[in-house]
């Protein structure tokens, strides 16, 4: 069972993005479970939303509270929520930043960061701040947990169309391509 | 034999209206209307103008084919009812055929009462009851100078005028001291003699024919103070007498006419009878009386027809109401009612000599009105006989009914009817 | 005996409404002998300003007396149109005739030396227009009648309604317009009352019927409707509905499906109140009126005002459908059974295509404390006084008055007919005069906005 | 009647089935649209929304063929399928906690008619304290209003069970309404994989529809519908006993056939549902815990970990919970020693879960004392995880040795 969960902003497609996820997991052949938390849909006020995935079949419908991965889709979310509670002890962080990795807050649970100035190729890409295909590229990236292949067949399944799927095919890529993964070397506490 | 459940005898207003009746009420059971005329029907009343030749012979039908077809009723004509045997619910007719019915009516209407006189069947004369008659007196009226005219009643009037108008020279002979007796009263008698004397006529009252022979013109006649009179066209218009010949030997009680009950039932079970022919109560008195007038006969067509037919919503015969209406030479005549002034009540007359104009009215001690007579004095005949009928209290309103007869008695009847 | 079973068009009088001026016999003598001579007239007025005016006219009676004395037969009840004919080359002068009417309805013309009476003028009598206080109408009901009784009665005989009730000749004059290709809703009330739906497995009518909830009547017809639409089928989907049910409770779903313009005739009988359980007080319930629960009491009631029946004026629901834009709305009354015939045949066609909303003000004897035999007295009344007024609104033609009453009576002549207003104070007299003044001239000014 | 009647025969190995990937609200429309329904009323509430987008997409896109009515709210959702209903539609709708309060009145006589409408209650909390969120609430709230309700686990679930809800409803030995109860945010919005039936399968499924055979406002047929029964005058109160008794026979009946139609499914699908009780790991166990809806799925994960810990634990979960499936669960409760209910929501009555409250009635039949306890848990869209799961575990467990609390036990009080 791999755990993640979504950090972002309401907007940003945070939701979305666990739902793609899952999808591209999906055509790997894998199990995957998504889940929103639950609030009133209002822009800009931060979201969470959970994702399981598992080579057999899952059935534990919650939320997740000790994942092995946390997406955060929004730089400066980290400044007012604890997106790293309960991130299991060398867990990964995929961060949508442009700051390089000393300006990164980071928590001491975290064993592996992936770096990905989303925001700026996002207003590259759609004019817009929009992140989150970016970072599950960012995430393919980092973790190795899913495809690229994967999500880009997930991504043409999806209900984007025509130039928004060439956009966000192209975020996709770009996502994996320009994310710095780093692995933290920490003397674990004693 | 021939079987029907109605079997009416007679085909004029009491015996159509009979039929109506009945058949606002059994649309079914079956129907049969006899009548020794053998045209279709029409109204003995409407003959002085077939005589006149104001009506054509051939437009004075009361119904055509199409209603008897329409309402199932079996029309049997040019037979008449021989021999009533009612103990047996038979009618035995004059072509020897005999019907069975399950109830009759009587309404076979009056004859011209031919007077006893010496040597009357040694003369050619007319009478005027059917349409042949009129049909032959209309023919007969267009080549006589000198005409007699026997009898002052409505029929022998009528037939006078129009011979008067025809160019004879007419005289009128009557038994009584003044014409229209029982019809009119004597001021409107003279008004209406004055109208004929005027038009070239001859009235001769209270005079009787005591001889009759045959002349070169055609009847020569004789009167009781010796006159004699020739005449190329004789009418005798003496009265008539209900057709009632077929009752001998029946149960069926009768008197001068066909005694009936307030549903003009007889005396005998099954048998109705109506009209001219039927002795009902008077309005005026529990005596019965003959009252052959035209409105009667259908009202008591109707209540015959309504009892045999079992109609729940049957009303009783209040008693006939003497009416009549009389137009002469351009004027008008019209009695309402008795002319007789009850005991305690009063009788006010107005008569205008310049107009011509003569109002009778007659009210009872209580301020009923009972009777009323005009001569070209407009009112609605019909109005009175309500006021008359319905016992109306006219004491608020008598002062004003008397100046003005017509719009006080529409008032009163225009509410009553709201 | 000619065709039973038929009506005619009639000419009617008011005599309330007559002054006597005469003018009705002007105009028929100079449409009949070309001289305004009163004396010649067919139509005779009679009577006096005291006493009250009076009508001598030709009746044209079902079974005329006028006609069996005849000798000639030159008079006949002619069963196409009911007018009894007169035919001068028949006629002897004898008078019979009118010796035969007791109305004085024939009567002899000096003029020509015959008879004359009221022909209707071949069906546009020249005396009813002529009178200038509608005290002549030329009724023109008898339509309805003659088509409508050959069409089969959908209600079962005998329904059980209180005595004067006027919702039984609607409802059955409703259905047997409707025809039996007809779903019925009766949400509670008076018309399930009286048997519609019937009583443990009895059924009131010949169509299928239904009792919807007080609350959804209009949505569950527009689900049967739907339903028989998408089956391609052509079914009347109609409720016959209380003013309670449709203006209070019911209301949200009468407004959903008229805002969806759902293919439905909604019609509201409108008795103002829940007269069938006790007489209670509903929106539709006019100011002052007692209810049951808007008592005439001793005391003060809420808010210091006194205890003498409704304090708040009536909810004018119609005004409010005309907002919803339905394809047709209407106010009736059983009052002018011609008016609201004309309005069912509207809505029925209306609701082909949308909703279609009538509202038919539905006196009742039992709850508004009128005898039982003035039911449609009190209808009219509420119509002559503009207490009730008679309108129709489409969106193409906008609103207008399909009976104006432009020279009302004083409101007190229908307060007076009934005895939920017997305690009304002057005050209370005038605060419903001068909002019946306020409500003709709001729905005047609709009309004339609409019409513009 | 003891086998469905098939319209033809059952594959031996089901088509191939599209894959997908869909959250429960989805999956839920997508059942809808299999079933072809004929009317369909909507009137949003959260957590509920998306579920009429997805049905309204899906006619608005041709993949649908239903007459949609966006009533002015639910009251009247219900009142527009009736009538749909009682004109031959099959019907459907979906709604939850405040929306069905206010249904509540053509609620209640939806299952007096015996009209064979499926709604999905996508289950919220009752309010008050204001909430948007899921519980059992609302769906326990009305559990006794005499409509079928059953309970979703699983995404699949939901979407199979919808379709089945219809051929339950309107079998003739059933005639009554259904509610699918899935539970609001975990289910609704939990996307997971799901296999789709072919159209042609689930129409040889539900073979040929016959909705209003029984009672009908068709001019073809009239008949006064729900004319007025009762009072002491008359044929008195007998048809309407009649007729309460028939509602409870269909209840009853329908026991019968959830299960009929729920073998044929798999037969047909390749996939089983437990129809009425599930058991999971209860063979050979001393104690069980009992649940309801999606947290069943936390709670076989708990019960696993427990299993390889060593505790002799087993699990009871519910499906259908009205008509109360007294037989089947009795068959269960034989086997074990102590028992522990985890509630979604609240019986105010007996300060218990009300699944707690009516199994103890069954705990009754049985005849046997087996000591047991309430949970409460999951309210206003709280979670329960395996951690709650295992206390609940731990605590079910003492009751084999000492005495049962009365208070429940409140899950997330301190969450």
């Amino acid at each position: 069972m791999y755990e993640v969960r979504f950090h972002g902003r309401g907007g940003q497609g945070a939701v979305t993005a666990a739902a793609m996820l899952a999808a591209a997991l999906l055509e790997e052949g894998k199990y995957a479970v998504s889940i929103p938390s639950f609030g009133f849909e209002r822009r800009g006020a931060p979201v969470v939303s959970f994702l399981r995935c598992s080579d057999r079949e899952i059935r534990q419908l919650t939320n997740i509270y000790t994942p092995d991965c946390l997406i955060c889709v929004d730089p400066t979310l980290a400044k007012s929520v604890d997106i790293f509670a309960g991130l299991k002890p060398g867990g990964t962080l995929v961060q949508a930043s442009h700051r390089p990795l000393e300006e990164v807050v980071i928590a001491d649970t975290v064993g592996t960061v992936g770096l990905c100035d989303a925001i700026g190729i996002a207003l590259q890409i759609f004019k817009k701040p929009i992140t989150n295909t970016l970072m599950l590229g960012a995430f393919a990236r980092t973790t190795g947990v899913v495809s690229l292949d994967a999500l880009k067949r997930s991504l043409e399944d999806s209900d984007f169309r025509d130039a928004g799927l060439k956009q966000n095919m192209v975020a996709l890529e770009r996502g994996y391509n320009e994310t710095t993964v780093h692995t933290i070397d920490r003397r674990v506490a004693a | 034999m021939e079987q029907t459940k109605y079997l009416v005898v007679g085909s004029s207003h009491a015996a159509l209206e009979a039929v109506t009746a009945i058949r606002m009420h059994d649309p079914e059971g079956s129907l049969t209307l006899l009548t020794r005329d053998p045209h279709l029907p029409y109204s003995p009343t409407v003959l002085p103008y077939v005589v006149s030749g104001r009506s054509a012979p051939d437009g004075i039908f009361l119904r055509d084919e199409k209603f008897f077809v329409d309402n199932r009723v079996a029309l049997k004509r040019g037979t008449a009812l021989k021999a009533l045997h009612a103990e047996r619910n038979a009618a035995e007719l004059t072509d020897g055929s005999e019907i069975a019915y399950e109830k009759i009516l009587l309404a076979t209407g009056a004859s011209p009462a031919i007077p006893p006189i010496p040597g009357i069947d040694q003369v050619p004369y007319h009478v005027l009851r059917t349409l042949d008659d009129a049909t032959k007196l209309n023919a007969a009226m267009k080549a006589s100078k000198q005409a007699v005219v026997m009898g002052a009643g409505l029929v022998g009037m009528h037939a006078a005028e129009n011979l008067v108008k025809a160019g004879a020279k007419v005289t009128i002979v009557e038994m009584a001291k003044q014409l229209t007796d029982g019809y009119f009263d004597a001021t409107a008698a003279g008004l209406i003699e004055k109208a004929f004397t005027d038009n070239g006529a001859r009235i001769l009252t209270g005079s009787r024919v005591v001889k009759l022979a045959p002349s070169a013109a055609g009847a020569l006649l004789t009167l009781e103070n010796g006159t004699t009179l020739e005449a190329d066209l004789l009418l005798v218009a003496t009265g008539v007498r209900p057709n009632m010949e077929y009752l001998a030997g029946s149960q069926v009680e009768h008197d001068r006419g066909i005694l009936v009950s307030d549903t003009m039932q007889t005396s005998v079970a099954n048998v109705w009878s109506a009209g001219d022919c039927a002795q009902a109560k008077g309005f005026y008195t529990d005596a019965k009386i003959m009252n052959a007038i035209l409105p009667d006969a259908t009202e008591q067509g109707r209540i015959a027809g309504m009892a045999m037919a079992e109609d729940p919503g049957l009303k009783k015969y209040p008693g006939g109401v003497p009416l009549n209406t009389y137009h002469f030479f351009g004027r008008h005549a019209i009695s309402v009612g008795s002319s007789k002034v009850p005991e305690g009540g009063e009788m006010v007359t107005r008569f205008d000599e310049a107009s011509g104009r003569y109002l009778k009215a007659i009210f009872s001690a209580d301020n009923r009105l009972t009777g009323i007579y005009g001569v070209n004095e407009f009112f609605d005949g019909g109005v009175m006989c309500q006021l008359i009928l319905r016992r109306i209290d006219l004491s608020p309103v008598k002062e004003r009914f008397l100046a003005e007869p017509m719009k006080v008695g529409r008032e009163i009847m225009s509410k009553t009817w709201r | 005996m000619g065709t039973f079973g038929g009506a005619y068009n009639t000419i009617a009088f008011d005599a309330d409404k007559c002054d006597g001026c005469g003018d009705c016999m002007t105009a028929c003598a100079t449409a009949k002998v070309g001289v305004g001579d009163t004396a010649r007239s067919r139509i005779q007025i009679a009577g006096n300003a005291a006493d009250g005016f009076e009508l001598a006219l030709c009746r044209q009676c079902a079974d005329p007396k006028c006609v069996t004395v005849c000798p000639a037969a030159a008079l006949t009840k002619n069963y196409a149109n009911g007018v009894i004919d007169w035919n001068g080359d028949k006629c002897v002068d004898c008078l019979l005739c009118t010796v035969g009417c007791a109305y004085a309805g024939i009567a002899l013309d000096a003029g020509t030396g015959h008879v004359a009476k009221c022909d209707t003028c071949d069906g546009a009598p020249a005396c009813v227009p002529a009178c200038p206080h509608d005290a002549l109408t030329y009724i023109t009901t008898s339509r309805i009648y003659n088509e409508v009784g050959d069409w089969e009665d959908l209600f079962a005989p005998g329904l059980a309604g209180c005595q004067g009730c006027n919702t039984e000749l609607l409802m059955r004059h409703t259905l047997r317009r409707t025809g039996p290709e007809t779903v019925l809703a009766t949400p509670p009330g008076c018309v399930p009352g009286m048997g519609s739906v019937g009583f443990n497995g009895t059924t009131g009518t010949k169509v299928p019927v239904f009792h919807p909830l007080l609350t959804n009547t209009a949505a569950m017809l527009a689900g049967v409707k739907r339903q028989y639409k998408r089956v391609g089928r052509e079914v009347l989907a109609l409720a016959i509905a209380g003013d309670g049910g449709a203006s209070d409770v019911g209301f949200q779903s009468l407004s959903g499906a008229a805002e969806r313009n759902e293919q439905i005739l909604f019609m509201v009988v409108d008795n103002e109140g829940y007269m069938n359980t006790g007489m209670q007080r509903s929106s539709c319930t006019p100011y002052g009126a007692w209810t049951s629960t808007t008592p005439v009491g001793q005391g003060t009631g809420s808010g210091g005002m006194p205890s003498q029946g409704k304090t708040q004026d009536a909810k004018n629901l119609p005004l409010i459908m005309v907002n919803h834009r339905c394809e047709y709305v209407a106010t009736a009354s059983t009052a002018y059974m011609e008016d609201l015939y004309d309005k069912l045949d509207k809505a029925i066609a209306a609701s082909k295509r949308g909703f279609a909303y009538l509202h038919v003000y539905s006196p009742c004897t039992t709850g508004w404390r009128f005898p039982t035999d003035q039911n449609m007295e009190v209808a009219r009344k509420a119509v002559e006084t503009n207490f009730v007024m008679l309108w129709e609104y489409n969106p193409a033609d906008g609103l207008h008055f399909t009976r104006p009453v432009d020279d009302p009576l004083p409101v007190t002549e229908y307060l007076k007919a009934m005895g939920r207003f017997r305690h009304l104070s002057p005050d209370q007299v005038s605060h419903i005069q001068s909002k019946v003044v306020e409500n003709l001239a709001f729905v005047k000014q609709m009309a004339h906005r609409e019409s513009a | 009647m003891t086998t469905a009647t098939l319209e033809t025969p059952i594959p031996t190995k089901p088509a191939k089935q599209k894959v997908m990937l869909v959250e429960g609200n989805e999956a839920a429309a997508l059942g809808v649209a299999l079933a072809r329904p004929d009317m369909v009323a909507v009137y949003p509430i959260t957590p509920q929304s998306s579920l009429v987008e997805h049905v309204a997409k899906l006619i608005a896109d041709g993949k649908m063929d239903a007459d949609i009515v966006d009533a002015e709210g639910e009251h009247s959702v219900l009142s527009v399928l009736q009538g749909g209903a009682l004109a031959g539609a099959r019907t459907y709708t979906a709604t939850c906690g405040p929306g069905l309060a206010f249904m509540f009145e053509p609620y209640f006589r939806t299952s007096g008619m015996r009209l064979p409408i499926v709604m999905s209650i996508v289950t919220r909390d009752g309010i008050t304290p204001q909430s948007v969120w899921g519980g059992h609430q609302d769906a326990m709230t009305v559990r006794e209003v005499g409509w079928v309700q059953v309970y979703c686990e699983t995404v699949q679930e939901v979407l199979d069970t919808t379709i089945m809800a219809f051929k339950i409803a309107e079998h003739h030995d059933v005639m009554l309404p259904v509610n699918v109860c899935l539970d609001g945010n975990y289910l609704s919005y939990g996307t997971s994989r799901v296999e789709l039936p072919n159209q042609e399968d689930v129409d040889a499924f539900m073979g040929v529809k016959d909705v209003n055979w029984h009672v009908a406002l068709d001019p073809l047929r009239p008949m006064a519908v729900d004319p007025l029964t009762g009072g002491s005058g008359g044929k008195g109160p007998s048809t309407f006993v009649r007729y309460r008794k028939g509602q409870c026979k269909g209840m009853q009946n329908s026991l019968r056939v959830i299960e009929e139609v729920h073998a044929e499914w798999a037969q047909r699908f390749g996939r089983s549902f437990a129809p009425l009780v599930e058991e999971y790991r209860l063979d050979g166990a001393d104690y069980a815990i009992m649940t309801l809806g999606s947290m069943t799925g936390a709670a076989k994960d708990a019960i696993d970990e427990a299993r390889d810990a060593g505790k002799n634990v087993g699990l009871i979960k519910i499906k259908t919970f009205s008509p109360f499936p007294i037989d089947a669960l009795l068959k269960s409760l034989d086997k074990i020693q102590a028992l522990g209910v985890v509630d979604r929501s609240v019986g105010f009555r007996w300060n218990c879960g009300p699944m707690y409250q009516e199994t103890m009635g069954v705990l009754y039949r049985l005849g046997r004392h087996i000591p047991s306890m309430s949970f409460i848990g999951g309210l206003a869209g709280a979670d329960i995880t395996t951690g709650h799961f295992h206390r609940v575990i731990e605590a079910t467990e003492k009751l084999l040795s000492s005495p049962a609390p009365i208070e429940p036990v409140w899950l997330n009080e301190k969450d």
